[in-house]
């Protein structure tokens, strides 16, 4: 069977996805804040109220505990709700819906009641979004026993993760990078943009397919250093290797619970020294459950300490965005001092 | 701009306390009791602006004497009545029995719903079976109703090995698909967005059954509450969301979340919504009361809220001491009785029963009970061997077991081995 | 149990929509504009059960011809006629100016409130000039009211080197405590119990001082919305709240936020607080509703909530193209008209004002602003090198620097400098 | 100047803090469900209204939003709220106005308005109160810029670190551990309860005094390994420190965030061996952010990879708490398996 694939960005892969599963799937229904007739303030879901009808992609009421709440008892009922949450920075009025119940129903209920939902979420910076849009909450998700986090880096990644993960039977929160929504970010935000279509990861097949939970991709190979990262980040990662000509190891890490230890372990094993990198807060940032894992796992062959490329641990500035984000100077200094020591 | 004029009196903050405390004699002469039909019961098809007096009122049946009347009455023939009564001795039956075990050491909480039994047992019988009900954690009578075998909900109690739960909830947080109720949570009001999100998933698919979610008046002040209250109306959803107003959150009296200003039925008038007040304690007003907004919410005329205007006889818990709180007795001071008593009074009335049958189902229910709790108890009770697995704390975390977590099992192994010695098998 | 009837009618979901899309021709002829007196001005101690009705109707005071009339006419002289007018005027060149600001991509983001300058100017007119305010992000119209430096503004506005809260904010979060205007939030309705919480505090402590919050009609569905309301009611709290319903909320209309089934004013009701709904574009009628709602909470009668019925003009925000999700013109159709077109037009009615004057007074406001722009500029604009120092960033995440950050400050500086070179200083 | 010291359990030293505070500073405020008439469920704001009155000591409706909400606005208006979380498991429906609220405001408004606020919430499970009465959700919190998290483990702690705390002039969450509130808990279950008028940690004086945030305790000089816990879990380690007889040093964080990094950098460089526990599912919890620190900064001194011995990542379940609880045999385990790499 020949593959038909298009050039996508990621809002397209993202749109695709959710077309594809609408057409074969009668329970999916998604809802959440302007997402019908309008598609979304990102346009993840345009056209699709008027392809699938009205009551099965609808505006909600702007309350994020009753869009998850809601989308709990729909799942109760047999549905697969796929919410949208119009900024990760406002998933918290609805985090108690989420790790108190969507998280817990199929435990407490001894797998009476399941919660196969798709919590759907731009997060990230990187455009002026200050402090409100652009948080990186990954982490908590992660610490909550019950949901899978997963975080797509591309779009044809982003368009079978997002099926697989619709298709999982336990909730999972999907985070979309929203600064490479149009196009990858080198982080040297002072170049000319790029867009998708230059980039392997835009031909995204039309039609069904899945890439499975779980699994990282290696993105490049190399030998002197591990880099473990997801979402915007492997973009600005690649593009620092590329720059530096350090032999890095590239893991877009993809799902970040449940992890993909094996890559993991494998690579810092052959390489000996393991960055990781982030754009969230640092302090218990997902890179902090990394680190750990890493030195645990992989303490014999470590030549150097673990490090953490991150966000600082402050509100995200407005204007001094670029000074907060881990752009290609940190980075870089963080290498440097890994295959030195 | 205004200046402030200097002369004002200084502001005040209005801190609410119940009329009555440990040491007090209650005296509840000032609750309102409206006549029977004081508002006649309209059409299912009511639009909700032209039954806002509803909201106000105490839809009543059953009157002092135990003769059921008005526009309300459900007319249900004997059979139907004493069932209901028996649901509700039940109930009463059950729970005195399982505080008592909790008091035993059998297990490590409890909670009854002594004096509200007509708010989840009418209820139920009102509804159809395959309703699907989101309750609180005092709804024990909608499974009793349904027939939910008691040795299961014991089962749970004592977290023993033949709790379906796996012994990993705390008591009385059942879980029934297949007597439509759902999983009880233990995070207060977060069932009734989730009511109504089921609702629209039925509605959605042009199914006809309807949802149904309760929960205390202490919790309504939960934004879970207002969400699903917005959701209800925004989308006509086939909801009935229930307020059972016992008057008490643990130690808050009802005017800590809301009461002295309005009735809690009044919450539904400001989102558009049909809204009933019932007492809570006439059995046949709350049936009448859940048939009203089932039909309406079967023929497509969407969500009703309803108030029922109770009193939580007992504590709030095992864990809890209300004469710390509220002045002693009452229960017996409550001018609505209790429900148990006005349904065995109206039976009599209407010489469809006796004491003697009374007294006689009774024991008889108390026998059943305490045979239950002997099957029951040869399952295990908590704390004492007969639990589930070790391993089997690690399922349904996900429906299939990560890496991480099949780490964990072999952890839990070996260190019930080190702790019960090598020759330790997992149950 | 009742058993469900086989032949009923499939349920159905209503999912609302609003009456015309991009493509149609709005026609309004449905909104009810009730005369003005139908309901006429009560006491402001009177009890919210008397005054239900005034949730349903709509204070107003400006008749179609530009007169002033009705119980509710505040009988401002001529003076204060003139300033609201002028507040409001400016308020538009502003928004006119930094929206076009920021389409020369002088900052990263702006929001207008063209159409709904009466809400927040009229209020902040009738409020003492210490009462708080608590608003959303459409209350510019406060700050400029109070006398706030337009520089001040814009220089946030721009996030450049003299923006007083150290460019950390997104353009128009405004924080002006010495006029009483508490810091902007980027998430809705999180000041809606802040405010309660603030004027709980004020009468604990036996203040005069009284507080308002405001917040958009799409926002009420957040549960934040529901906590103020609970906690106002039960403390009887000396607090304004306030509905901006102007129709929208990005491109979802106010029937997404339960608007079809009864009035945003209406959800006061069922916590038993008094409420209004006001015609937002009438300054008079918002001016007496807020003077109402003040003397109300000042003398300790408790909260008020007040519903502006009211229409956003412009887009949701220079993000937004509402194009793409409504009729084009809607508001040249709005049956309330523009609210300084309406003043202006009683101004000239009393004899109090002209065209000339008007558009002399345009002028000189367009300048204002124009020449306050280049002040601000001076400062720097978004993204131009005028910042503020980079390790400010670091300041107010916690009183002091924890040690963790004072290492981040290192490491920026140290980053900055293989960025910028050796001799790179911080500024 | 005597101080008068006195026997109290840890409801009593929180009871006596709250007290002294409530008569210092008229600004305080204690709100939250049940803790005005009735004293709180677990008694810790006992006689207080009484004593203070009932507009400095008050019932709240059941509204976790609503309760934090409110205190901000208090906090804004110039009070310093004390606001009561019944159990930390509900907590959830509180955690916007805590994370987007309290934990940022002084930093958007740059200083023009504070947050002095301290949450208490009791935490951890070994009561039998199933997973909604057992939850250590600390690390969330630690990984929200803006917010000092703080867990005494004794009464003496208790009472000191809940003064410093009311008298930060940033919000912090002080987590209470429920299950050390009447007596102190070895982990071993199966023995005899121990009343806190054995322990050191039971002379409180009455009057005022402060123990300094971000100061952590060394309960026990050791040289084989360093312990690094808090709350409940620093009885158990002790506990099993004296039973195994194993030289370990054994650190009570006490404050989370900010971090006493000196003396765990001194200890673990002078051990060379590093063990965390806490009772928390392990994944992103504290516990990875002390690994990936100590790591970082302790590496070349380290012996074997840092232990993390924690709760599992599951729900806490009610009947099988024992199997859950990261007791004597799980810290005996790491402990022997650390020394002996
Ligand atoms: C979110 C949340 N907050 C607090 C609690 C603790 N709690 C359990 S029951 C209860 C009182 C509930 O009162 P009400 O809603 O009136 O129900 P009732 O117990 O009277 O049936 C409280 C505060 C909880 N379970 N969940
Ligand atoms: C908690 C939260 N959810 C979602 C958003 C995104 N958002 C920003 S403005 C807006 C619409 C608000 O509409 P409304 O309350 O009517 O105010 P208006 O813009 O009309 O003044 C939305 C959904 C947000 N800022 N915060
Ligand atoms: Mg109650
Ligand atoms: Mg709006």
């Amino acid at each position: 069977m020949t593959v038909v694939t298009q050039k996508m960005n990621m809002i397209e892969a993202i749109n695709s996805a959710l077309d594809n599963m609408l057409t074969r799937d009668p329970d999916i229904v998604l809802l959440g804040e302007d997402i019908g007739f309008f598609g979304g303030v990102f346009r993840a879901t345009a056209g699709l109220q008027k392809k699938h009808g009205k009551t099965r992609v609808f505006d909600t009421p702007i309350s994020e505990c009753g869009i998850i709440g809601a989308a709990v008892g729909m799942a109760a009922y047999g549905l697969r709700p796929v919410p949208e949450i119009q900024f990760a920075d406002y998933i918290y009025p609805g985090l108690d819906q989420l790790v108190s119940e969507a998280a817990r129903l199929r435990y407490r209920s001894a797998n009476d009641f399941i919660c196969p939902m798709t919590v759907r979420s731009p997060f990230g910076g990187g455009i002026f979004g200050g402090q409100t849009h652009s948080q990186s909450p990954e982490s908590l998700f992660t610490h909550v026993c019950g949901i899978k986090t997963v975080i797509p880096s591309n779009p044809y990644d982003a368009k079978g993760l997002l099926i697989a993960a619709i298709e999982d039977n336990d909730p999972v929160v999907f985070f979309e990078p929203k600064r490479i929504y149009n196009g990858p970010f080198s982080g040297f935000y002072d170049r000319p943009v790029e867009p998708w279509s230059k980039h392997a990861g835009s031909d995204v097949p039309q039609d069904y397919y899945r890439i499975e939970l779980g699994k990282a991709a290696t993105v490049r190979e190399g030998e002197a250093l591990t880099i473990l990262t997801y979402g915007t980040m492997v973009h600005v990662c690649v593009a620092v290797v590329m720059e530096t000509g350090i032999d890095a190891e590239v893991i877009d890490l993809r799902t970040l619970l449940p992890l993909d230890i094996e890559t993991v372990e494998a690579s810092v094993k052959k390489t000996g020294r393991c960055m990781v990198v982030h754009e969230a807060t640092r302090t218990s940032g997902f890179g902090a459950e990394l680190a750990a894992l890493v030195q645990e796992r992989c303490f014999y062959h470590l030549e150097a300490p673990v490090e953490r490329v991150t966000g600082f641990d402050t509100p995200y500035p407005h204007s001094l965005e670029w000074a907060y984000f881990p752009g290609p100077v940190r980075i870089t200094r963080a290498m440097q001092k890994l295959i030195q020591e | 701009m205004v200046k402030t004029k200097t002369n004002l009196p200084p502001l005040r903050l209005h801190i609410p306390e119940p009329k009555f405390r440990p040491g007090d004699e209650a005296d509840f002469s000032d609750v309102v009791v409206p006549e029977i039909d004081e508002i006649a019961r309209p059409d299912e098809g009511s639009a909700p602006a032209a039954i806002q007096n509803l909201a106000f009122g105490l839809i009543r049946v059953l009157d002092n004497n135990g003769n059921a009347t008005g526009s309300w009455n459900p007319g249900l023939e004997p059979d139907q009545l004493r069932l209901m009564l028996s649901n509700m001795m039940l109930t009463r039956a059950f729970d005195d029995r399982m505080f008592r075990a909790q008091r035993q050491g059998k297990t490590s909480f409890y909670m009854k719903c002594t004096g509200e039994e007509a708010t989840s047992v009418a209820t139920a019988m009102a509804l159809a079976s395959d309703d699907m009900c989101f309750p609180s954690y005092r709804q024990q009578g909608i499974l009793i109703t349904r027939g939910y075998p008691l040795v299961k909900m014991m089962n749970q109690i004592y977290s023993n090995r033949a709790d379906h739960l796996k012994g990993r909830q705390l008591p009385i947080m059942y879980s029934a698909p297949d007597h439509s109720f759902f999983s009880i949570s233990g995070n207060l009001a977060t069932q009734y967005p989730q009511a109504v999100g089921w609702a629209m998933a039925s509605a959605s698919r042009g199914d006809t059954r309807i949802s149904a979610c309760w929960c205390g008046e202490g919790s309504t002040a939960e934004g879970d509450f207002h969400s699903a209250m917005t959701f209800a109306a925004v989308y006509n959803t086939p909801v009935i969301l229930q307020v059972v107003n016992n008057q008490w959150a643990i130690s808050s009296f009802s005017g800590i979340a809301g009461g002295e200003r309005t009735t809690f039925a009044a919450r539904g008038l400001g989102y558009g919504i049909a809204s009933l007040r019932v007492d809570g304690n006439d059995p046949l007003a709350v049936y009448a009361a859940m048939r009203w907004a089932a039909d309406r919410a079967r023929t497509n005329n969407g969500p009703t809220f309803i108030e029922y205007f109770t009193y939580r006889a007992e504590g709030h818990s095992t864990s809890d001491d209300p004469e710390a709180y509220r002045a002693a007795k009452e229960f017996e001071k409550w001018p609505l009785g209790d429900p148990v008593g006005r349904l065995k009074q109206h039976l009599i009335r209407i010489g469809e029963w006796s004491e003697e049958q009374h007294d006689a189902q009774a024991a008889e229910l108390t026998d059943l009970v305490k045979k239950t709790q002997k099957e029951a108890e040869a399952n295990g009770i908590l704390g004492h061997g007969l639990h589930q697995p070790f391993e089997s704390m690690f399922d349904d975390v996900f429906e299939h077991l990560p890496w991480h977590l099949k780490e964990q099992v072999e952890q839990v192994l070996e260190e019930q081995e080190a702790k019960f010695g090598p020759d330790w098998e997992p149950r």
